[in-house]
């Protein structure tokens, strides 16, 4: 079986930024995501499931290219103002196609 | 003496005291703790309830008596914002950001507080206006509008003004509200009657154990007292009662009743802290939380539901 | 105009202004939704508590009423898949699959479009027979199995035949609904008595909340609409009115009251879109849910809540 | 003849049918199953409601009534986890980590046999005094405190003494059963009766709801049966119905009445399945807990809520 | 500490396949899975969590002929159908013997 | 955009050890978790979300040094005794010194 290696991005942010991000990701070329829900702890302190809700975790396997560029506009834009985090790892897939 | 009574049987009734085990339970390190899903449930509930119960009454009401408490809610949500904001600011030395953000909360509603309000005064005997909740509805959104207009007037800011007012008009707490409003007032009393043993009888205890989570959630805001220092705990609770207690007088002028005088003093007194931080999230990503969530949640909500409401009453009645 | 009347108390009912609330919220991307746990919840009390009141009532009714509506049951749930293919295969051109699949959704039934009409009849003053739920316990069944049996006669699928059928049959809403019936049977009205509060003065209003949510999950099926084309609208209209004249007529033969043969209409007109989605998708995965979920969530069942339950109950009260 | 009736009225009440419904849906692989954010919701729901009521009327008793049932209970924590200690010791050959592990359970008190022994009694007429459950919590940590130490007394243990102590007292059976208990007791009947439609009239109900998600776990556990060999299945009828006779009798020395023995009878003879298997899991990670949670959940419980409770309060009456 | 390297298998896909997929997973060698749940987009839209309840997402940890068994397995049965992603990454344990 | 590797510690593991775990893995230097609820089933059988609530699953990105830490300290304390798996994947973060 043929199988092609692509990136598999994990971002972990606040529940309000959803929305923004998963169209975000989307138009730097994400063809799906899954997402789950998560609570954690970072530099800002406990991220407990509250009124806020829990955070919400995205993961999407996609390109080398996008995979930088959504790193990119993480690190550009949400870093500063908020509790995120993002990172990438190698994931092996069929019909790999399907996701570039 | 009679309002050191009303106090206590405030202090003492059962749904004060489960907050008070919710704030026990989180401090002992506790595994109590309402379900995520099930606290949400009983916040749709709660406000759709209320939004009914209001509707309902609403269909009984002479549109006059309405205008009054309307225009001076509308005009104090426009007023207590920035007279927040100021005090921040010149006082409290607060950044234009923070101040603002803390302004916006400080001038939306808490609808939590408002229901206990309402619920003091029934379990004392003394009934508000049926079209409070419409005045809930009518606080709400303005004061984030204006909290959000003074940081964004000079600058341009990285989050986003529309996107915030989305939130807000599109928020479950706004479409509860209003949406239960205009069902129970086109439902009426007879076809609210099915309904109504699900969204009466039921009302009082869910709101209990509300806050019991609401408890250990507060308690959770307890840590960041130290952070915020001491003008900001001041603040927290001073800024309230004069809220409150200017919206009680208003709402004596405008013809509210005694108790429908104490809920509004309650309704603007309250800070905000489901609609407003989403919004100030969103809008001012800048603004730190931990200044508008520990002094919204840790300080003035408890405030109000302990001491500031029978205050408000004992206020009331004593100008009326 | 008595009619209009009637149409307009249930067009105006605070349940189905509380779906429709729930269509709104949905079409202003609001995050008003009922959390999944408490949507669920909300389904299993619903189906049991239907069950037992079933019960605790056929436990009061002779055998020999209940027989001839069981029949009559058990044989429009035959009946109806086997039209609803024909006139997909027929007249809308659709492949033997999808056809099949649609069928045993349209032969299938709605519980909630059940328990609406049971609500729009009581709420109008018109109660139906105690055994109604057993009634969709039979009808539940038998038109997924044909549906299935229309598609697998010919070639061999990729689905599971078996487990399509273990999907239904202990599926949830078929052990609530019986489990409920024996419960309620065994019971009877003196042991009903201390959980009657729990399970029938909360009903209705529960049953508003989950329309609220079915509301938001109906409005999310309405992209579907332009996909599958003008012929499905029309069928999802057309052939469950169709469907429910004709149980109301058949109900109205085998001794049924008014009422009776109304939800016995609003019944068999209903398509299932909990059990039968499920079997379907084990057993006929190459169908596309696209056309089976729009049709029934996102067309008949708003018809049938709204127009489709009034109208039932107008041709029963013009036949007898 | 009499207590072949209560029996029969004790298996075929609603609530226990819903267990065996539950048990049933577990059996077929269905996909009934509460949702566990609910399940937990209720659980909560109950103890709370149960420490309230409980609180309401020991409000309005006097204390010398209830030092002696109080002592009598301290008493039987102390003994039950002793004699289960030996039993298995002895008679069942074994080790000490499982047989303390097994014993603090079997010490300890299972929160809805108790609430199912209060709610048969009340559907037959019989009610127990209104502080039992100030009972439970009394009765709830003493077994798990001296189960750990017959375990800790003589080796260093791998898990740690203090944060199963932790688990035990700051759990939220305990927290909700006694902060439930105090806040019904500072309210006293008036106070109460504005939460009391949603704490006392669904009360029942809901434990059948809970009972069905019980019957679901509970069927998951007989698997367990297999491994556990017969000498614990015995222990787990034999023991409990030993201690609960024991408790009748003493309960009636020390002056409850029929219904308050018996109930006494079914909270010392329950082994605890929420409190004490966490409690041990931290103290006693070596104990396995398929013998432990077979035991209590899969053989007591079930025993219990069917036959167990009838028996003590046939007992009850018997010696009385 | 001596460590192995596994594959870990990701699988995303409806819920009404988890039982099937389970029982074939440890068919095909996998001795234990852990299971989260999910929503997600992809080619088939939308997967939010409604009346079907949520997606499922299993992820197990085998050997490397048991991974390529497993993506076979569901590029084979079920992409044609059902909603369904896989993905295998590298992944270390110790007492790594436990899992194959 | 400059990216380190680091390695991401995958912790699934009985609910009643979350609290211990998580000021342990703070304690061997941690800077942050994410926490998502798992079921699953190993070779003490199946975990259900039962009366129990469901497992945790915890993921730390942290150093080598600190990944090699926790592994140990949880293969030398509750492999024995709790039902508990632990693995450690490669990930490449942005400002990676945050996490170190
Ligand atoms: N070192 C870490 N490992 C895993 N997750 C982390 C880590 N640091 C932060 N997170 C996650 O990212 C969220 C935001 O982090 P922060 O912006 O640092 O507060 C936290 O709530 C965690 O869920
Ligand atoms: N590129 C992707 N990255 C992450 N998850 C995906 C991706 N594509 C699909 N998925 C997941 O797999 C499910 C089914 O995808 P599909 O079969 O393409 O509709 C989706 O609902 C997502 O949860
Ligand atoms: N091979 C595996 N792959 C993925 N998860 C596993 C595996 N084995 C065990 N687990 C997870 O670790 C938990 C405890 O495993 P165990 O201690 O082997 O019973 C299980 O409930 C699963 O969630
Ligand atoms: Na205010
Ligand atoms: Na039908
Ligand atoms: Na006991």
């Amino acid at each position: 079986m043929k199988t092609t290696t692509l990136k598999l991005v994990t971002i972990v942010t606040e529940r309000i930024l959803e929305d923004r991000l998963l169209r975000k990701v989307q138009e730097l070329g994400a063809k799906g995501y899954t997402l789950t829900q998560a609570t954690g702890k970072g530099s800002r302190g406990v991220r407990a499931s509250e009124w806020e809700g829990p955070d919400t975790r995205i993961q999407s396997l996609v390109s080398k290219e996008v995979a930088d560029a959504i790193v990119e506009y993480i690190a550009e834009n949400l870093f500063e103002h908020y509790a995120v985090i993002v990172y990438v790892q190698d994931a092996e897939v069929v019909r790999g196609e399907k996701y570039i | 003496m009679e309002h050191i009574i009303t106090l206590a049987s405030n202090l003492l009734s059962p749904i004060i005291l489960m907050f008070v085990l919710g704030v026990i339970a989180s401090l002992v390190r506790s595994d109590l703790k309402l379900p995520e899903p099930l606290y949400n449930g009983l916040a749709i509930y709660l406000l759709l309830a209320i939004g009914l119960k209001g509707g309902v009454e609403l269909n009984q009401t002479p549109i006059s008596e309405f205008i009054g408490p309307a225009l001076i809610t509308l005009f104090l949500g426009i007023l207590t914002p920035i007279i927040a904001y100021n005090v921040l600011r010149r006082l409290g030395k607060f950044d234009r950001i923070n101040a603002s953000a803390i302004a916006a909360h400080y001038g939306s509603v808490s609808a939590v507080t408002f229901i206990v309000a309402i619920a003091f005064g029934t379990m004392t005997g003394r009934m508000s206006e049926g079209f409070m909740p419409a005045l809930v509805a009518i606080l709400e959104v303005p004061a984030i509008v204006v909290g959000l207009m003074i940081a964004f007037t000079r600058e341009k800011r990285a989050g986003s003004w529309q996107e915030a007012l989305h939130e807000v008009l599109a928020g479950r707490s706004i479409l509860l509200l209003a949406g239960g409003l205009i069902i129970g007032w086109i439902a009426g009393p007879t076809e609210f009657e099915p309904i109504a043993p699900f969204f009466e009888a039921g009302f009082k205890g869910a709101l209990g154990l509300f806050l019991l989570e609401m408890g250990v959630i507060t308690a959770r805001r307890l840590e960041g007292l130290k952070e915020v220092g001491g003008f900001l705990i001041g603040f927290g609770i001073l800024v309230p009662i004069f809220h409150g207690l200017l919206a009680v007088w208003l709402g004596g002028l405008v013809g509210l009743s005694i108790a429908g005088s104490a809920v509004l003093g309650a309704m603007v007194s309250s800070a905000s802290y489901i609609a407003a931080p989403a919004a100030v999230r969103i809008a001012l990503p800048e603004a730190n939380p931990t200044f508008y969530l520990t002094a919204s949640l840790g300080i003035t909500f408890p405030f109000n539901i302990t001491l500031g409401i029978p205050l408000y009453y004992a206020f009331a009645e004593w100008i009326m």
